[in-house]
């Protein structure tokens, strides 16, 4: 459990994090997003005690981070990848942290072999790649077998082997009772992780709602269509005053605000055969980004492409046929 | 969500035309320039420099207002305990010139840029050249006309001879950089290149005193006392060190960082040229 | 046009490319995708001139690398975001590369504008995030307005907003006919924005292909069913008219059938000729991760059998299952049934049989989830 | 926090990075060897030499004269010691594994520098002995007046300014820009500014060159330059600059965001 009351951090005249309150709760994986600058690093940092608080408190388990005899035994985190001794190997790497809170040093063997780097654990660290150094951040991360795990962009620079193993990690540690902390910019993989949502803008709290809440309030959703009889069903759509759009080139049908059990009965009432019936949800990225919009830090401007392409299934006009989906999901923002 | 699409569609092809044409050194010149310029630790290593010369050199000429307390050096001469020291700060510019490259990763950048490395090392060794070369005779001009103007004396002197034996010293000071360049270039880390420049700075008034212990290797310790960086400055300054008589020319030490520095710029070429990035 | 022959290259004993062949043609966005140490890296670097190829060689639009009259305006790369000095202005960065082939100053500002760093130009990269250091390596890419652009990992370190921003940049740029090479770990991020695909495991080509047919050949989609109501019998006589028909069945958490081997055309009829209604018919495409992982699998470098993480992704479907055989994927009729399922529903094949509580755990967060008939 | 762990943990860090081995082996090899080439050179001149300087002559401190060259070796570990935590990033691992700066630390400055003066003794003791079998008829015993201190002080003299260079080091928080500071200013700066008649007196002050007295058993009076301190006084002044340099970087580390 960590529990922020009240942290701000200002750096000179700029306000990084703002008053900023919220628990972590163990047993589920808690989701931490928002936009480059929004503060989300300086308050990991100070979940750690690396950067001072200018005023708010930060306590695991209870206690500040400062007062634990033993914190790795409490709280594992994964900051930096390369945050370590280049010209140590990474079996001695984990063992200086180990000793320094007495943790046996078989358990520096253990937590190799759990992130598979026991092949080079006598291996100089500077060697590693990106993704060999974020596995030895997660091993040390899990040395002290720690109640509480806190991980800043843990994907980065895995391959998609790797990034499938962490994934299933930390939803594991998560089902043993733990709480864990991550945070990400890849949408796709906290949908695919994150039950737990904690969404921050320019240091404020915006969000701290569970992952399918959270896209249900930012997000639309809506049922696709597609049946033989295309013309009978529009038709029948239109008698029972329920709004469809039919898609340009797939030939499907789109339904705003009626749920596809309702339909599926209207359908099977008129004996109109569907080929098609599924309830759609707008991804994590498009309620993400409209939660967001307005406290991104540096906007680009997009050398022509039109604002489309949010969410998983739509492209711009130009894109090759498989983007071709449903763009009427996706010309969110503004 | 992206914002409003402020500029117009790319490609930005009709405003302005971008040149086709190959490159030349000039533009490497150009680019080597702005490198330098914009970044602190040339201001920091040139800034050190200025002040070591200039600073110790007016204290010096201060302390040296009694013309009799040396057997009449001429007027640059004060700027020469300035330069043992500030030569450290020539050096390191010039590791630092192209190791920072490697060390940030840069280099790929820049060699992604323009291919042809030589054009790119060229125009490394001549901007850094002439940007030591400028700093390093100015700061000496500073010490030498401020000694002319306190030091009223009839045996100070400075002769078109002795001005010309001071441009020497600061050819000297920066050959020595441009070695470091060189050395900086072949091993690609900091470190290790000012390391090996220290070493080749400091040590052999060291190693030659040692060897002229045993009699058989007497001659050899010599010979390298007399041949090395501050030895030459020295000379160069018109403070002749007295122990070993028999000093060799001004042209003689000239030649020979020459030749070193000439060395290790062909290998340089050699190495880059041919080396995976 | 990026062409490589025959490329190799060895250091010492080990190869890590190994007579690769394969040309990136213009006009597309193509993914280069493999596992850690496949060589992606290697091949990216001999493609602009930084690695010598042992043998075998590479060419842009006919010509090496290091031959080519005016390398950035043929030619843009991001390798490294963190390839700058930092202690120099992000401007000045800019403008010494772009100096090396006399770029005029003017373009600098623009690129700046186009990546969105232009309030901060004048600011060290020292201070700078991974993600503004990912913009300015990518306005680096763009300064000679090049026909080939690669990017290596270009969305590493970027939020949300500026992942969308680079997926629409590359689009863009291979609309307007440029060749785009891009690599990237992320599969979601690659079936979004690539269209054609060079997959390569341990130095040698795996495929080379469009995406489309890569995610048909290596993986098959299924169809999630729901019965009316909570109906029991309906639901057991809908699947066993569907094991009869071919398909092979499995059953979720909520209740819902997940089909595969059947089209939803064929669903649909025979759930009507056992007169079952349905609240739910929905096609879900496997994802390219699932297809990635199928076709490198031998070829992961970092992963060990004895390891203890095999356990945690055991229950996915890399044991090609019986069904497979019969590659129901290809037959998938409705086109727009091509596009990635939204990232809610992407990884979800790989939780695909085995266990249960697994699916339970992520069923709150599919796009079709049972809360909708609350 | 218990503080064993954290010097195992200190001790840890220390031996399992070469550059440890590296800079103190070079230390020693460089002191004893320096020493010795100086001590073979002195006997083989003595009489070429001229009176006062035969007066003058300190069998003790001429065989640790390679120090002079040795603390080099000394001070870069003692800057990469503190300095590498910055410069890979291991500084907020290390911190999140003990959050006391206090306890961190002590743990670091404690086990570095009782390694250094482990070397150092081990280094003075040797280089003595050494020197002095090479002085022949010119050597001193150790039990004469001062030539235990002087040796003693010669392994305190390496620990001291591994110490100076950690502290330093902790308030840069840049091996570069430690190192850059300190290796001119102890063999460029202090050499010249010590050869100046006007500036000699500052030059007494700096830490290597008051620390150095101690190595010293006879008084340096004919020459006229008798620096005011005498040898556990210019000891003083070096440990003096040691605490202020550690009591810098503490106050650094607590302040600053790691």
């Amino acid at each position: 459990m960590i529990e922020l009351e009240a942290l701000t951090k200002r750096f000179g005249a700029k306000t990084a994090v703002d008053n900023l309150s919220f628990q972590v709760k163990p047993g589920v994986v808690t989701g931490f997003l928002g936009p480059n600058g929004a503060g989300k690093s300086t308050t990991m940092r100070m979940m750690l005690d690396l950067d001072n608080p200018t005023s708010g408190t930060v306590r695991i388990d209870g206690k500040h981070y400062r007062d634990l005899s033993e914190p790795l035994k409490h709280i594992g985190a994964l900051l930096d990848a390369k945050a370590m001794h280049g010209g140590r190997s990474a079996y001695n790497n984990l063992l200086c942290l180990a000793q320094s809170n007495r943790i046996p040093a078989s358990r520096v063997g253990e937590v190799l072999d759990l992130v598979g780097l026991t092949a080079v654990a006598k291996k100089k660290s500077k060697g590693f790649s990106l993704g060999m150094g974020q596995r030895l951040g997660i091993a040390a991360a899990l040395l002290g077998d720690p109640e509480i795990l806190m991980f800043d962009e843990p994907v980065n620079g895995l391959d998609p082997e790797g990034i499938l193993w962490i994934r299933n990690l930390m939803k594991g540690l998560a089902g043993e009772g733990r709480t864990v902390f991550v945070s990400s910019h890849l949408m796709s993989e906290m949908a695919l992780t994150a039950d737990h949502l904690i969404v921050i803008g320019q240091g404020k709290l915006l969000a701290d709602m569970s992952m399918a809440e959270f896209i249900h309030q930012n997000s639309r959703s809506f049922v696709r269509l597609r049946s033989p009889q295309q013309e009978q069903l529009k038709d029948l759509l239109h008698a029972e005053g329920i709004a469809a759009a039919a898609l340009p080139d797939s030939g499907a049908l789109e339904v705003d605000g009626v749920a596809s059990e309702q339909l599926g009965e209207l359908a099977a009432r008129h004996g109109i055969v569907l080929h098609e019936l599924s309830p759609q949800r707008a991804s994590l990225e498009e309620a993400f980004m409209r939660m967001t919009a307005d406290s991104v830090e540096y906007q680009a401007h997009a050398p022509g492409a039109p604002a489309a392409g949010v969410g998983g299934q739509a492209g711009p006009a130009d894109a090759p046929a498989w983007g071709a989906g449903a763009e009427a999901t996706s010309k969110g923002g503004r | 969500m992206t914002g409003p699409a402020t500029l117009p569609d790319q490609p930005p092809e009709q405003d302005p035309p971008l040149p086709e044409t190959r490159p030349h050194l000039g533009h490497a010149l150009a680019s080597e320039w702005t490198k330098m310029v914009s970044v602190r630790s040339t201001l920091w290593t040139l800034g050190a420099l200025v002040l070591l010369v200039v600073g110790i050199g007016l204290l010096a000429v201060g302390e040296t207002n009694d013309p009799t307390g040396f057997t009449n050096p001429p007027h640059t001469a004060a700027a020469v305990f300035g330069l043992l020291v500030g030569q450290v700060a020539v050096i390191v510019l010039g590791v630092l010139t192209v190791t920072s490259e490697y060390a940030t990763g840069l280099i790929r950048t820049t060699l992604t840029a323009a291919p042809d490395r030589a054009r790119v090392l060229t125009a490394k060794y001549l901007v850094f050249a002439a940007v030591a070369f400028t700093v390093v005779s100015a700061s000496v001009a500073v010490v030498g006309i401020a000694s002319m103007i306190a030091v009223d004396s009839p045996q100070a002197h400075q002769t078109a001879g002795e001005w010309l034996a001071a441009l020497t010293g600061c050819l000297y000071i920066t050959l020595l950089g441009v070695l470091g360049l060189a050395i900086g270039a072949v091993v690609r880390h900091s470190a290790g290149a000012i390391a090996v420049m220290l070493g080749l700075v400091t040590l052999p008034p060291v190693v030659g005193g040692m060897l002229t212990m045993w009699d058989s290797l007497t001659p050899l310790g010599n010979l390298i006392i007399r041949y090395n960086a501050p030895v030459a400055i020295m000379q160069m300054f018109g403070l002749p060190t007295s122990e070993v008589g028999g000093l060799p020319g001004n042209w003689a030490q000239l030649a020979l960082i020459v030749a070193v520095a000439g060395a290790a710029v062909a290998g340089s070429y050699a190495v880059v040229g041919r080396r995976d990035v | 046009m990026i062409e490589a022959v025959g490329l190799t290259k060895r250091f010492g004993a080990k190869t890590a490319v190994d007579q690769l062949s394969f040309q990136v043609r213009p006009g597309h966005v193509t993914g280069f995708l493999g596992p850690n140490g496949s060589g992606k890296s290697t091949t990216m670097r001999m493609i602009l001139g930084l690695d010598q190829p042992t043998s075998g060689q590479v060419t842009i639009n006919g010509r090496p690398f290091r031959e080519l009259g005016n390398a950035q305006r043929n030619v843009g790369a991001l390798l490294d975001a963190k390839a700058v000095h930092g202690g120099r202005r992000a401007r000045t960065h800019l403008l010494s590369i772009a100096q090396l082939s006399g770029i005029p100053e003017k373009r600098v500002d623009e690129v700046l504008a186009v990546v969105g760093l232009q309030d901060v130009a004048r600011r060290r990269t020292k201070g700078f995030s991974l993600g503004m250091g990912q913009r300015l390596g990518i306005a680096t890419a763009l300064l000679g307005d090049p026909r080939v652009l690669l990017f290596d990992e270009p969305v590493n370190g970027l939020d949300p907003e500026g992942i969308l921003w680079v997926r629409n940049l590359m689009r863009q740029l291979a609309s307007e006919g440029r060749t785009v090479f891009v690599s990237s770990h992320l599969m979601s991020e690659m079936a979004l924005t690539a269209d054609h695909l060079i997959v390569i495991g341990r130095g040698r080509l795996l495929a080379d292909m469009g995406t489309q047919e890569f995610i048909a050949h290596n993986s098959a989609g299924f169809a999630r069913v729901r019965a009316a109501g909570n109906d029991q019998d309906g639901r057991k006589a809908l699947a066993a008219a569907l094991t009869a028909a071919g398909g092979r069945v499995l059953q979720e958490p909520d209740g819902a059938l997940r089909v595969t081997g059947l089209e939803l055309p064929h669903i649909s009829d025979l759930a009507h000729g056992v007169g079952v209604r349905l609240w739910e018919l929905s096609p879900h495409r496997a994802s390219l991760e699932e297809a990635y992982m199928r076709m490198t699998q031998s070829s992961v470098e970092y992963t060990s059998t004895e390891d203890p993480r095999a356990e945690l992704w055991e229950p996915d479907p890399l044991a090609l299952p019986a069904w497979e055989d019969g590659a129901a994927a290809p037959e998938v009729p409705q086109d727009g049934f091509f596009a990635p399922p939204p990232p809610g529903a992407g990884g979800k094949p790989f939780l695909m049989p085995g266990s249960a509580a697994e699916l339970a755990g992520t069923a709150g967060t599919a796009p079709n989830n049972p809360e909708d008939t609350r | 926090m218990s503080f064993p762990a954290v010097l195992r943990s200190e001790w840890t860090k220390i031996r399992t990075v070469a550059s440890t081995v590296w800079t103190l082996a070079a230390a020693a090899v460089v002191t004893v060897g320096m020493s010795a080439l100086l001590c073979v050179f002195l006997n083989s001149q003595f009489e070429n030499m001229p009176k006062e300087q035969q007066l003058a002559f300190d069998p003790t401190a001429s065989s640790f004269a390679g120090m002079s060259l040795g603390q080099a070796a000394v001070i870069v570990f003692g800057v990469l010691v503190v300095g590498t935590e910055y410069s890979t990033g291991m500084i907020r691992t290390s911190l999140a594994a003990v959050p006391r700066r206090g306890s961190f630390l002590a743990g670091k400055l404690l086990v570095a520098t009782a390694l250094a003066l482990a070397v150092g003794l081990v280094t003075s003791f040797v280089s003595f002995f050494t020197g002095q079998a090479l002085l022949g008829e010119h050597s001193i015993g150790i039990g004469e007046p001062n030539v235990l201190r002087a040796v003693f002080g010669a392994g305190l003299y390496m620990a001291v300014i591994a110490l100076f260079a950690m502290g330093l080091t902790m308030v840069l928080r840049s091996s570069m820009l430690a190192l850059g500071i300190l290796l001119p200013f102890v063999f460029l700066l202090s050499p010249i500014l010590g050869s100046v008649d006007a500036t000699q007196k500052v030059a007494y002050f700096f830490p290597n060159v008051a620390g150095s007295r101690i190595m010293q058993t006879v008084p340096a009076v004919l020459d006229g330059s008798e620096p005011p301190y005498g040898p556990w006084g210019g000891f003083g002044i070096m440990a003096a600059w040691a605490a202020l340099a550690v009591v810098a970087g503490y106050a650094v580390l607590r302040k600053r965001d790691a």
